[in-house]
């Protein structure tokens, strides 16, 4: 890696309800973990537009963390099912721009969880910092040139042409 | 006249570090969570033999108190049965601890002398490390040599017992390949560097 | 960054607060404030050691009226605390409440991180977020709803009593549901309460008639609520009301019918006494029931199982014909402002530690057993006997059976202690055996109460240090042949004892009702990890839950006694009616709203809303958002895929300006 | 009938010496109700309770060795009678699972020998074996001298109980109580069936370790058992070897100790001397039937 002094980025999205609460428990409690994550407080999990994560990574986010009540507990009956959907379509677009998995994760922190909040945010911070840094805008630039030199149909999946390979 | 002797203890009795070393065990963290509620204690078979029962050791760790538990024989009278571990309501794994705290006694060699236990602890760990595996009654054989020849022969009974049913034997057993057992504990030797030649 | 927007020039004044040494103690406040004076559109920057404090607040409405400040940031606690506090403080600094933007930095940054130069980077960064959100805020109306005055207890226990007759005396209108035939809960198989030993019954009985004679509280026993909707000031409940098979009404509680049944004998384990005593199918849950009527067992009447049985009760209630065998279950939907859940606890189940022997040897009983044995209306008239008929010469209590145990319940029950020291009284008042408590710390902190510990010693209560590790009757010594053995380390004397005794007391600790999590759902209430009920703040909030307009009281929270109980039903009761008698609620304007000219009609938002508040205007073509049941979640927006919903308070540039604060500080 | 259960199996130490009659009475036991246990290639000592007083990563390093060797030969679970050996294996295949640090240590050593464990072998006992995938119903067919009349008190001892209950009840366990009334043996109630038999303290710390021994033969006699069954070497050994000294310290409390699988032998229609029933110092009274017979 080159710059020794690196912290990856992390924004958080956490829901009012639960895990903005259990967050503040984990502050009640004490709980110490890694400050690389910087809470966003929505209403709801359901409110995360899949425009602000591409945006937190456009803007330089290492990884986006979005945080909901546990299925079933939402505040308002089941905006986190939808927000699961969501996700579930956004990952697969992340996945074609060859950002890893690891990097936008959707966790279920209830709001007595303190002790979650601590093991999720430390985790993601490890896997991400093991990853290095995203710099989604230099890779942009990349992607350009790509595609005005590839043949290649645009939309390709990259699994597929890695398997083709 | 009455022999009398002073046990209060001071600052410089404690060995600082040495319960954080023990905590640092993998499985004996939880130490730091016990509430000296005496569980240990009353479920182990043999606290009545011990001169401090297990929920007393757990306290001297804590408190640094390394020398007044690595002489005890607390830790020596343990069989291993687990009781303890099960039954505790804050899950430490006591019967870890006492494994943490026996090998540091036989690494610092302040085990009691002549006891037989500790000595049989050595005595395994040689053969094994030499054969790969145990035959009993060598074992049994070297242990009383080290340790009391009129144990021995207090056992004559047993002893012959054993060679009228045909279980005696004093055939070493051995692995095929010792060399790549001894090359590996070599290697965890240098893992952990803690394994010491026995003397 | 440009200093100008739609709304004008933007004043922007940032407060950074010590909170003492709690957010000083690891971010440097005077750093950050530096930071972020230079930012634009930033007029004033200041730290201060509490801003939640009076001269904290008036810094903020001098500073708008000196500054000509019309935005306003806070890096403080959570919003949850003091947001309320700052938006009243900038409104009476003449600005729009909604001007104002909050930043945690206590809970969320120095309470979590503890080095200095990462924690004081991210306040930054998240102060930097807000002052770039507070640019797009904009002035917002709270809007009000009419709140219906009448209110929901659940559970019938001493909690849910007293905040009903509380609540019904203030001139409310309660519902009092009880799931099982009487109200009254676990206090009313007690004999006496601790530390005063004035009798249970006594207190607890006219508390009883007075919830069945009140012109306010209308009392459901064998009753479920079943369904829960709307929010608060507006809740629709559903409850189901089981069959008794007895009216109510014209039952007058003589009994007649009980003695009439086919069954001769009472057969069936009385749940009252813990199974202690038996009843028949037709029977009354104890003598002072409230409501004072019988009640048929369905699982166990023949009538009602099979259909074919001579009815001897009902002649024996030709006069009355209270007995109905026609009822059945019923659905009744009510309308409520407010909801108390008082739904108590469960005892923990003392064959989950077999080593204590429960249902192994007869003579090891439960402290609520006990219990049933001491009172003069239990099964034994007050007397306590072992199973052969005897007086124990000699009685031992374990103490924390399923508490303080990692692998049961990590609690401490709280009221245990009390509770066993009280029966060890009782014991030594009513036999002349020789009383051991097993204990592991003596918890005795309420009023009253070490001078209740300091009599049990006065009164020769024999109290041993330590946990017992097992209960066995195989004897070792002459003396402890025919006896149960307890097997424990007297901690303080610091060896290992074998104690024989006759009887063996369990203090089984408190655990979640069995259903707890079913009715968290219904109520949309959190439960902690142990199952027990969450309140909203654990110290500001105790009986609040994060749902407006439902309260919890006594054990369905955490473990507690009968006086913390008490205080608070009636801290849940004076919740509810401050917020009935404010007439409305204050609703946050964080709703959606529809851009018209965006809109492309696609209904893709319509099914998406939890409170059907949007629909497809038929002229216009165009979803329209219902405001008043529009409840903020911001669902509809995020998927809107013309962009034309927004939402009040969480704007997409809020948001983006706020991604893009906590990205951009270096 | 399920046809081919295969099994790698660790005999221990203790199975080719003192606790000979053990192998001699289960691997024809085992064969008869068609399991296949394959001794486990050059395998070595376990390390037992004592290996671990003297080096813990060593103590691993050792155990894993046989689970490396384990998992190379095949997909098969791991069979092992003795209770030492089975809590051992079991602990070693947990810490590495737990504990990164131990994983790494031995993993460096395995690696020495071109050895690695990834956790996959799962350690199972005999009992665990015959009740789970046997089936007692299978068993049950193969008993042609049912243990009429005998009353047996079982006793399973610590370590495959404790703390790893994997199979079984910790506090009460029942498997061999199940086994043994399917052989026809009434079981007498044994409230003592997982206290500790003292372990290797008979033999160090003779005052402590026999007192436990005897209060386990006095609970069996009182209890009016004719034998007890047990499932450990070093449990047979303590129980049916000291009974000189015992007589001498504390009376006598003379009941024969014997290998649960020399009971499933006897019920399968084998003989004392196949079973290796003589080598025991207290011996079991002929069974009614087998008078008859033999």
């Amino acid at each position: 890696m080159s710059d020794p002094n690196w912290q990856p980025r992390i924004v958080a999205f956490f829901c009012n309800w639960c895990t903005y609460t259990a967050a503040d428990l984990a502050g009640v409690s004490r709980i110490k973990y890694a400050s690389n994550a910087c809470v966003i407080r929505l209403m709801c999990s359901g409110r995360v537009d899949p425009q602000f994560i591409l945006d937190a990574l456009a803007k330089g986010a290492d990884g986006v963390l979005i945080g909901g009540c546990h299925p079933g507990d939402c505040h308002y009956g089941e905006g986190n099912y939808k927000t699961m959907r969501r996700f579930q379509m956004l990952r697969r677009l992340l996945r074609d721009m060859g950002i890893e998995d690891q990097r936008v994760r959707l966790e279920w922190i209830s709001a007595s969880e303190g002790e979650r909040v601590k093991t999720v945010i430390n985790d993601m911070v490890e896997q991400v910092r093991a990853l290095g840094p995203l710099n989604l805008p230099q890779h942009r630039a990349e992607w350009d040139g790509e595609m005005t030199s590839s043949t290649e149909p645009a939309g390709q999946p990259a699994e597929q042409e890695a398997a083709h390979a | 006249m009455m022999r009398i002797e002073r046990t209060i203890k001071y600052e410089g009795d404690r060995v600082r570090g040495f319960g954080k070393e023990i905590m640092s065990v993998p499985g004996c963290e939880l130490l730091q969570s016990c509430i000296q509620c005496g569980t240990c204690s009353g479920t182990c078979p043999l606290s009545i033999y011990m001169d401090f029962p297990p929920r007393q050791v757990m306290a001297l760790v804590r408190a640094d108190f390394k020398n007044e538990v690595l002489r005890s024989r607390t830790v020596w009278l343990c069989a291993s049965c687990y009781a303890c571990t099960v039954e505790c309501p804050r899950q430490i794994r006591i019967t870890d601890i006492m494994y943490a705290l026996k090998q540091r006694a036989i690494q610092e060699g302040v085990y009691p002398k002549r006891f037989p236990i500790p000595v049989l602890a050595k005595e395994f760990f040689e053969m094994v490390r030499r054969h790969g595996r145990i035959s009993e009654m060598l074992l049994v054989a070297r242990l009383f040599l080290k340790t009391n020849w009129f144990a021995a022969m207090g056992s004559w009974r047993l002893g012959l017992g054993l060679i009228t049913t045909g279980r005696f034997s004093v055939r070493q057993e051995h692995i095929r390949r010792p060399a790549e057992l001894g090359a590996m504990l070599a290697a965890a030797g240098k893992g952990n560097g803690k394994a010491k030649e026995m003397p | 960054m440009n200093t100008q927007n739609k709304n004008g020039e933007v004043r922007i004044g940032f407060y950074i607060c010590h909170c003492g040494m709690n957010i000083a103690g690891v971010v440097d406040c005077p750093s950050v404030a530096q930071y972020i004076a230079k930012l634009p559109g930033v007029v004033v920057s200041r730290d201060y050691k509490y801003m939640c404090s009076d001269p904290g607040q008036e810094l903020i409405r001098q500073d708008i009226r000196e500054h000509k400040l019309n935005r306003v940031v806070v890096a403080s606690c959570s919003p949850s605390l003091h947001e309320h506090t700052f938006r009243n403080a900038v409104e009476s600094g003449g600005l729009n409440p909604f001007y104002f933007q909050m930043v945690n930095i206590r809970e969320h940054d120095s309470w979590v991180h503890t080095d200095r130069a990462q924690a004081t980077a991210k306040a930054r960064a998240l102060a930097r977020a807000a002052i770039s959100r507070v640019r797009f805020h904009r002035a917002l109306e709270t809007t009000r709803a009419p709140i219906n005055p009448d209110v929901l207890v659940v559970g019938g226990g001493i909690s849910g009593i007293h905040a009903a007759t509380t609540m019904a005396n203030a001139g409310k209108k309660v519902f009092l549901v009880e799931r099982e035939p009487s109200i009254g809960g676990q206090m009313a198989k007690f004999d006496k309460t601790f530390p005063t030993l004035d009798c249970a019954a006594c207190i607890l009985t006219p508390k009883m008639s007075a919830v069945r004679s009140h012109k306010n509280i209308t009392l459901w026993t064998y009753s479920e609520v079943v369904k829960v909707e709307g929010y608060v000031g507006n809740y629709t409940v559903t409850v189901k009301r089981k069959p008794r098979y007895v009216n109510e009404d014209l039952c007058v509680g003589c009994l007649e019918c009980i003695q009439a049944c086919v069954f001769k004998e009472p057969k069936f384990a009385d749940e009252f006494n813990m199974g202690l005593s038996k009843r028949k199918p037709i029977y009354i849950p104890f003598t002072q029931a409230v409501p004072p009527v019988v009640v048929i067992d369905p699982e166990r009447c023949l009538q009602v199982r099979t259909g074919k049985c001579k009815k001897t009760c009902l002649e024996a209630c030709a006069d009355r014909q209270a007995i109905d065998f026609t009822q059945k279950e019923e659905l009744v939907e009510i309308k409520v402002g407010n909801i108390i859940i008082a739904t108590g606890f469960k005892l923990f189940d003392a064959k989950r530690i077999p080593q204590y022997g429960y249902g192994l040897y007869p003579n090891v009983i439960t402290a609520i057993e006990l219990e049933r044995f001491v009172t003069s209306s239990g099964p034994t008239g007050g007397e306590i006997v072992m199973r052969d008929g005897h007086h124990p010469k000699s009685v031992g209590f374990i103490l924390c059976v399923g508490s303080r145990d990692m692998k049961t319940n990590r609690w401490c029950s709280r009221t245990c202690c009390m509770h066993s020291m009280k029966l060890a009284q009782l014991v030594r008042e009513h036999t002349d055996a020789d009383v051991t408590v097993f204990y592991m710390d003596i918890r005795a902190p309420g009023k009253g109460y070490e001078e209740f510990y300091d009599k049990s010693l006065k009164e020769g209560i024999q109290f041993v240090r330590g946990r017992v590790a097992e209960v066995t009757d195989w004897a070792m010594a002459p003396e402890e042949e025919g006896k149960l053995v307890i097997r424990v380390e007297d901690t303080l004397a610091g060896f290992v004892r074998r104690v024989p005794v006759d009887m063996i007391v369990l203090a089984t600790g408190m655990e979640p009702q069995a259903d707890s999590q079913e009715v968290r759902r219904l109520f949309n209430m959190s439960c902690g990890s142990e199952g027990w009920f969450l309140e909203k703040h654990p110290k500001l909030a105790p009986v609040s839950t994060f749902t407006d307009g439902v309260f919890i009281a006594g054990c369905c929270q955490g473990p507690k006694d009968i006086p913390d109980s008490i205080a608070q039903a009636g801290a849940a009761a004076a919740e509810a009616m401050a917020l009935i008698d404010k007439g409305y609620i204050e609703q946050e304007p964080n709703t959606a709203y529809i851009v018209e000219a965006d809109c492309s009609g696609c209904k893709s938002c319509i099914p998406l809303c939890p409170y059907t508040a949007i629909s497809l205007d038929d002229a216009t073509q165009k979803a329209k958002i219902n405001e008043a049941l529009c409840k903020g979640c911001g669902t509809c927006v995020a998927a809107c895929p013309s962009g034309s919903i927004r939402q009040n308070l969480f704007e997409d540039e809020e948001i983006f300006s706020e991604i893009e604060g906590v990205l951009s500080y270096v | 009938m399920k046809d081919a259960l295969k099994y790698s199996y660790f005999p221990g130490c203790s199975l080719k010496g003192l606790g000979r009659s053990y192998e001699q009475s289960l691997l024809p036991v085992m064969r008869r109700l068609g399991v296949e246990l394959v001794e486990l290639d050059d395998w070595n000592c376990c390390g037992a309770t004592a290996y671990m007083s003297v080096d813990e990563a060593q103590a691993c390093v050792l155990a894993a060795r046989n689970l490396a060797i384990a998992e190379k030969t095949g997909p098969r679970d791991l069979v092992t009678p003795c209770s030492a050996c089975y809590l051992v294996l079991n602990k070693t295949k947990h810490n590495m699972a737990d504990f990164p640090e131990i994983n790494q240590t031995v993993q460096h050593a395995l690696k020495s020998a071109d050895l690695t464990y990834s956790g996959k072998v799962p350690v199972r006992h005999p009992l665990d074996v015959l009740i789970n995938d046997v089936g007692l119903d299978v068993i049950k067919e193969k008993v042609v001298r049912p243990l009429k009349g005998l009353k047996v008190a079982p006793y399973y001892g610590c370590q495959i109980v404790r703390p790893y209950a994997t199979f079984d009840d910790a506090w009460n366990p029942t498997t061999m109580d199940r086994l043994l009334t399917t052989l026809g043996a009434e079981v007498v109630p044994y409230p003592l069936k997982t206290k500790c038999c003292g372990g290797s303290l008979t033999g160090t710390v003779p005052e402590a370790g026999l007192r436990l021994t005897y209060i386990l033969l006095k609970e069996a006699v009182r209890r009016g058992a004719d034998v007890i069954a047990t499932v450990c070497p070093l449990c047979q050994f303590n129980l049916d070897g000291y009974h000189d000294q015992i007589d001498r310290r504390w009376g006598p409390a003379r009941i024969p100790t014997v290998y649960f699988t020399q009971l499933m032998g006897l019920a399968f229609g084998m003989t004392p001397e196949e079973l290796g029933l003589k080598s025991n110092f207290v011996s079991m009274k002929p069974l009614p039937a087998e008078s008859t017979t033999v």
